[in-house]
């Protein structure tokens, strides 16, 4: 049972990821990149991290490709400027090198033959109050670093996206 | 995602839950829109809908949404020039599909348990419990803008944007006033909310605090673009906003999806600040020991208000009033009503129930608690009703500047107080 | 020391000395830079008050001092008052040597300096800078006084160097004129080659002596402890003599460092007969007469002092005997004076440097500030060819100089009688004949300019009728302190009447126990009075004619000393231009430094070494391989993020694999 | 049965085809997005090693990596779309502020 949402999760991410980059139309793009990440979602729920599974949706989905839609849209780059994948040389070099590494690391992680479920894993593993737990004790600091790097962000793209004062 | 849950429960009852909550919302679907047509007609000083019938039965007008459904059904599916048909058609479907299975961390009454067998009343008891249900309702968003863009129009473009923009800004204010609640609860399961709350309407989250209940019930009306937000398909301003070019189903789906959105918010609405599926003063013990009782105080008010119910139909009869099959209407139901009513009465009244099997208590307090969740639901979805036909419109400006500088340092207060109330 | 003032222990009653003055400089240098703006007027009674006071009660202080400090002659160190350079176990302190020395030192710094002060007050009465004046000449008494009575090295160099550092301020005290700044700026540099001899001396002495073995900690370099452990500096004595000697040359104007002398006239009048005469340009002696232990280890070194003495004397007194600017005659005067006082302490008769630089100190203070007096009469004018008959306009200044110059010239009973014959005659006994003979002359020599400037000032008929008229006498502050020094001038010198004249030699037997030398006294002794007497006579007689030659031909017979001059230009050229010194040192070394320091220095080493290889070269190599590594930077992000992916990759590989 | 290494290899596959997106595609949005693909595979290897040790540690780094994608999201398009006004395209190829 496992196994086979475990296949269709990762299929489904896996090929949205494909449809990702060889979408012409940007916005094809991120809706599939959309159902990437809710594949991955899935994957992580598979891996008994729900509260993650629950923020990938929320942030990722819910805020980050909104955005990217929103930009898109703004652009309205959808249809008048289809751009071209022109497979330069440049772009011949790029797929060789992507492919070099996808076999590299997958023959190298073949072998990791570690079962997953072997440790028992509490009521708790994955839920709001363990990962929150963590993020409030131990990783305080980064913590409250991030929330800093979060208000630098938010300053920046107000700046970069303001008119000018003339 | 998936269930935690260490109830295992039979294959057949998961099936069944995942079909038959849809269904229960769904069916809510037609209520709404009846419930949005009278109120606003008695609201603006009108009758609303009294034609539509079949065999004369217009059931206050509720039959005319079988001829919205036929209307809708046969209507041309069309499709605007240069419309994208993939997400043409994908949007409104995404919109209705992410709104019915947001339903399904809902729980319709407390856990039931007869002997060994346990089932909850709740398609999946995630142990992220709310935030699932955010995450969905973010995802409703690309129906909004997908539905916009596709549609190769300026006015349902800038009804899509507009409403994406709407309720990602909306969203932080929901989830920050909310926060106070799992604060409080120390979880962030809806069931453990609703337990939370306990029976007492005192300790309901809506007296204990308003800050937050108001917060989230202006980020709600927001999220679902109703009225005083529904900027997105501000007739007056975009013609119908990201739904302009949508005809037949595609529209009809647009248009259940803004009920269903409805419902859903007034599900959450009521699970989390009015107690859910908590009857008033009884607890859920309270009505498993008395199920006899209330079982028997209820079949005796069903029974004389039944027969009252049919007198009052019949008594006004009036023959030639519209010189068709709708003279007999109050006929057609109040005739069966006062049958039901005087058997009712006669059973409860002579003989009454006060012997019943182990399984019969707990199933009689689920249903209770299944009424008094809908109750609420729908006095919830009265109440979006009611402020949809009363109050004017937002402007678009003033719309963001209200949810970025008053709704989010409001909840921020709240989470202030509260933390410091819990502090000390 | 046990004795008390007022409660407080005599040795901190001490501090009060330097400090008085230096408080006084603090107050006139707030005054000044307040009113620097020239908004507010600058309160003169104040500044003058409190400038004057300082000195003053410093004075009445040091008197007081003397009496109490001046038995037992070997005096005593004052404990320090603090540590003021502590580096490791090197401690200096600031501690005072009061002994009969330092005593007199003193008196005679704080005296005429507070006679000097009061003069200064009627001769820059009209200044502008008058705040800034009592500032700087307050300052002086601090720096000269923490000087002489300094109880170690490194607190000597501290005055040695505040005075420097005095003298410069006030040389380019009108600095507005670039002469009169680069006559500051050529005095204070070559005291800086001085200084560096003095430098290297304390250097040499610590490092001989932290060799020896001896424990470094408070007190080191201290006289005392250096007078305890003199055997220890046997071996070194001589480079150290002669180092510190270099300092002194420096400082004291000496043979080949006295060209700054003569520039430094371009001060106030009152700052020269202060510093230039009386007090600063006498601490080459006062530090040899200090180190006396040291020297008389090295008799290479004492013999070096009384040769490069008595040739600077002969020398100078050549060249003043043709000038024509009554300061730098007197400039020159002094040089020669200075190098006497060389010669006397070179043949190991402190006592006799010292008392000639008491005696010099009055009288060519008093000279000085007579040239002063007669510079402010005349509104400005220093070239004594234009004076002339003066004698009726301004008597004091007159006579007080006249006295000053018979006390100079050697005349008995004045005060420079005594001090110069003393000199001769120890120089006599103890040293090479040759040098005698130099010194002899020089005496001559001065008596024959002194009187020439007497005469050509003062004596004869005015030369310029329009300067004549509107001369006019000092105000009596000035002929005040003409009249107090000329006092002095005139029996300055009886403290120390030899006993060849019926005197008790007082001054030399109050300074015998400071000087122990036996082998001197007995060979003094040895020569017998007779000797004595008879080199005083000559001596005198040779003196007393150049100066009636001077007198006869300056204010009679002027057409004769014209024709002189014209007869042998050659010798008149060679003396007007000063030996052609200056020019020498400007070709020699001037020249040679500037055309390194403009050819090589700069024009090589700073602009094309270091600015355009190191500085500008090395922004050039940046540039050039900017630009070119700039052609690798294409702008296409997507090759850097391709030649990233594919370094990656291999880093990848390389882990894997 | 799953193994850790499903996690990884899919892991694995999902960021080459990030590599893959960044370095062909001229789409300065697609590329960002790719970046996405990139962080979101390493979130997963992550989650995948923290479940295989039963620790949350690599939960709460992930997190972070969610944190930090939101944070470039909100700089990224916001220079995109600065570079959008300017320029007019964000195709890579014609924007070479870069180009020394």
């Amino acid at each position: 049972m496992q196994l086979a949402f475990f296949y269709f999760f990762s299929g489904l991410s896996i090929l949205s990821a494909l449809f990702v980059i060889f979408f012409r139309n940007t916005l094809s793009a991120a809706i599939a990149l959309v159902v990437t990440l809710f594949g991955v979602a899935c994957l992580f729920g598979l891996l008994e991290a729900h509260f993650l599974a629950a923020m990938q949706v929320l942030v990722y989905a819910g805020a980050v490709m909104v955005l990217f839609l929103f930009v898109i849209m703004l652009m309205n780059l959808g249809r008048e400027e289809l751009l071209k994948i022109k497979l330069a040389f440049l772009g011949i070099i790029g797929v060789i090198t992507g492919v070099c590494l996808a076999i590299l690391l997958v023959t190298r992680f073949m072998g990791l033959s570690a079962p997953l479920l072997s440790l028992d894993l509490g009521v708790e593993y994955g839920t709001v109050k363990s990962v929150g737990k963590l993020l409030f004790g131990e990783y305080l600091i980064p913590f409250e670093l991030t929330s800093i790097l979060l208000l630098v962000a938010i300053i920046g793209a107000i700046t970069l996206a303001r008119k000018p004062q003339s | 995602m998936f269930p935690n849950n260490p109830l295992l429960e039979p294959f057949l009852i998961i099936i069944a839950k995942v079909i038959l909550i849809p269904v229960i919302v769904l069916n809510l679907i037609p209520l709404l829109i009846w419930m949005e047509r009278k109120v606003s007609a008695y609201i603006q000083d009108r009758r609303g809908p009294n034609r539509a019938n079949i065999l004369g039965v217009r059931l206050a007008g509720m039959i005319l949404n079988f001829a919205d459904v036929v209307k809708l059904l046969t209507k041309e599916e069309f499709f605007p020039t240069g419309a994208n048909r993939f997400y043409f058609v994908l949007a409104p479907g995404l919109v209705f599909f992410i709104y019915v299975i947001t339903t399904a961390i809902i729980p319709f009454a407390d856990v039931l348990k007869i002997g060994e067998f346990t089932m909850s009343f709740q398609v999946a008891d995630l142990n992220v419990g709310v935030l699932y249900l955010f995450s969905m309702a973010s995802l409703a968003v690309y129906g909004v803008m997908l539905a916009g863009w596709s549609s190769n129009n300026k006015y349902s473009l800038l009804g899509g944007l507009r409403a994406s923009s709407q309720m990602i800004s909306y969203e932080i204010t929901m989830g920050l006033s909310i926060v106070t609640l799992f604060m409080m609860s120390g979880s962030v399961s809806l069931n453990d909310i609703i337990h939370y709350q306990s029976e007492n309407p005192l300790y309901w989250n809506m007296i204990q605090q308003p800050l937050a209940f108001i917060l989230f019930l202006i980020a709600t009306f927001a999220e679902t673009n109703r009225n005083p937000f529904d900027l997105p398909e501000g007739e007056s301003e975009l013609v119908a906003g990201y739904h302009v070019e949508y005809s037949s189903m595609k529209f009809a789906l647009f248009f259940m999806g803004e009920y269903a959105a409805i419902i859903v918010a007034s599900s959450v609405l009521a699970a989390l600040f009015l107690g859910g599926w908590q009857v008033p003063f009884l607890s859920t013990q309270a009505l498993i020991d008395n199920a006899v009782f209330f079982l028997n105080v209820i079949g005796k008010v069903f029974g004389v208000v039944s027969i009252l119910l049919g007198l009052v139909l019949m008594v006004q009869f009036r023959p030639g009033r519209y010189k068709d099959a709708r003279d007999f209407e109050v006929l057609i139901l109040g005739i069966p009503a006062l049958a039901v009513g005087i058997f009712a009465s006669y059973f409860f009244f002579t003989q009454g129930i006060y012997d019943m099997p182990d399984w019969a208590p707990p199933v009689f307090a689920a249903s209770v608690q299944f009424v008094t969740f809908i109750t609420k639901v729908i006095l919830f979805c009265f109440f979006f009703i009611w402020v949809r036909w009363t109050l004017p419109r937002f402007r678009y400006d003033q719309l963001m500047s209200f949810g970025w500088k008053g709704m989010i340092p409001a909840s921020l207060v709240n989470l202030f107080l509260v933390s410091a109330r819990m502090m000390f | 020391m046990q004795n008390l003032l007022l409660g407080i222990p005599i040795s901190t009653v001490v501090f009060l000395i330097p400090l008085l003055p230096f408080l006084g400089a603090c107050f006139n240098g707030l005054v000044a830079l307040m009113c620097r703006s020239g908004k507010a007027p600058v309160p003169k009674p104040l500044v003058t008050l409190v400038a004057v006071m300082m000195p003053v009660l410093a004075f009445a202080l040091t008197v007081w001092l003397f009496f109490f400090a001046k038995d037992p002659a070997t005096g005593f160190t004052t404990p320090p008052l603090w540590n003021w350079i502590a580096v490791d176990d090197f401690i200096a302190g600031i501690s005072f040597k009061i002994d009969r020395l330092s005593l007199v030192m003193g008196l005679i710094i704080t005296g005429v300096g507070s006679l000097i002060h009061i003069y200064s007050t009627g001769y820059m009465s009209h200044d502008a800078g008058y705040a800034r004046y009592f500032t700087f000449l307050n300052l002086f008494l601090f720096a000269m006084l923490i000087l002489v009575f300094a109880g170690n090295l490194p607190l000597m160099f501290v005055g040695w160097e505040g005075v420097g550092m005095c003298s410069y301020f006030l040389i380019g005290f009108w600095f507005e004129d670039p002469q009169k700044a680069s006559a500051g700026k050529k005095a204070f540099i070559v005291n800086r080659v001085g200084d560096f001899g003095f430098l290297l001396a304390m250097f040499l002495i610590y490092k001989t002596l932290s060799q020896k073995g001896l424990t470094p900690g408070l007190g080191f370099l201290s006289f005392d402890t250096l007078e305890r452990f003199r055997g220890d500096l046997f071996l070194v004595a001589t480079p150290i003599c002669l180092l510190l000697f270099v300092g002194a040359m420096g400082k004291s104007a000496q043979i080949p460092l006295y060209v700054w002398l003569p520039d430094a006239m371009a001060g106030p009048t009152p700052v020269s007969a202060l510093i230039h005469a009386a007090t600063m340009v006498t601490a080459g002696v006062y530090m040899i007469a200090r180190l006396h232990f040291l020297y008389t280890l090295s008799p290479v070194a004492m013999e070096f002092v009384a040769t490069i003495g008595v040739s600077t004397a002969l020398f100078a007194a050549l060249i003043a005997v043709v000038q024509s600017d009554i300061k730098k005659v007197l400039a020159y005067s002094t040089v020669s004076q200075l190098g006497f006082m060389f010669y006397a302490v070179g043949v190991g008769s402190f006592s006799a440097g010292i008392f000639h630089l008491m005696t010099h100190a009055f009288f060519k203070a008093c000279l000085f500030l007579g040239s002063g007096s007669v510079i402010h009469g005349l509104h400005g004018e220093q070239n004594v060819w234009k004076m002339g008959g003066l004698k009726s306009k301004m008597p004091i200044t007159a006579w007080t100089f006249g006295l000053s110059v018979l006390a100079i010239a050697g005349m008995f009973p004045f005060a420079g009688f005594f001090s110069k014959d003393a000199i001769l005659f120890h120089g006599y006994v103890l040293g090479p004949r040759v040098l005698w003979v130099m010194g002899f002359l020089t005496a001559g020599l001065t008596a024959f300019y002194m009187t020439r400037v007497f005469a050509l000032t003062f004596l004869g008929q005015p030369r310029d009728h329009h300067l004549h008229d509107h001369a006019h006498e000092s105000p009596f502050s000035m002929t005040f302190a003409l009249i107090v020094l000329a006092i002095l001038a005139v029996v300055g010198g009886w403290v120390g009447v030899p006993e060849s004249l019926h005197g008790n030699d007082l001054f030399f037997r109050w300074f015998a126990p400071l000087f122990p030398y036996q082998e001197f006294y007995e060979k003094i002794e040895h020569a017998g009075r007779g000797t004595e007497l008879t080199l005083s006579f000559v001596t005198l007689l040779w003196a007393f004619h150049c100066a009636l030659l001077a007198f006869v031909l300056y204010s009679q017979k002027l057409n004769i000393a014209k024709n002189l001059a014209l007869k042998c230009p050659r010798v008149h050229q060679l003396l007007e231009n000063k030996f052609y010194v200056d020019e020498i040192y400007q070709t020699l070394i001037v020249n040679p430094l500037g055309w390194v320091s403009d050819k090589v220095l700069w024009k090589f080493t700073d602009q094309k070494v270091i600015d355009s290889l190191f500085v500008e070269g090395t922004a050039q190599t940046m540039s050039l391989a900017g630009r070119t590594l700039s052609l690798l930077q294409s702008g296409a992000v997507q090759m850097y993020a391709i030649l990233f992916a594919i370094g990656g990759l291999l880093l990848i590989a390389y882990f894997v694999l | 049965m799953i193994l850790l290494s499903h996690y990884i290899v899919v892991s694995a596959i999902l960021f080459s085809i990030g590599v893959i997106g960044v370095l062909c595609r001229r789409n300065a949005l697609v590329i960002f997005m790719s970046v996405e693909i990139m962080l979101n595979a390493a979130n997963l290897a992550f989650i995948a090693f923290a479940r295989e040790h039963g620790g949350m540690e690599g939960q709460t780094i992930a997190f972070f990596v969610m944190a930090l994608a939101a944070a470039e999201v909100a700089v990224g398009l916001g220079i995109i779309m600065a570079v959008f006004k300017k320029q007019g395209t964000i195709d890579l190829a014609k924007i070479n502020f870069l180009k020394g």
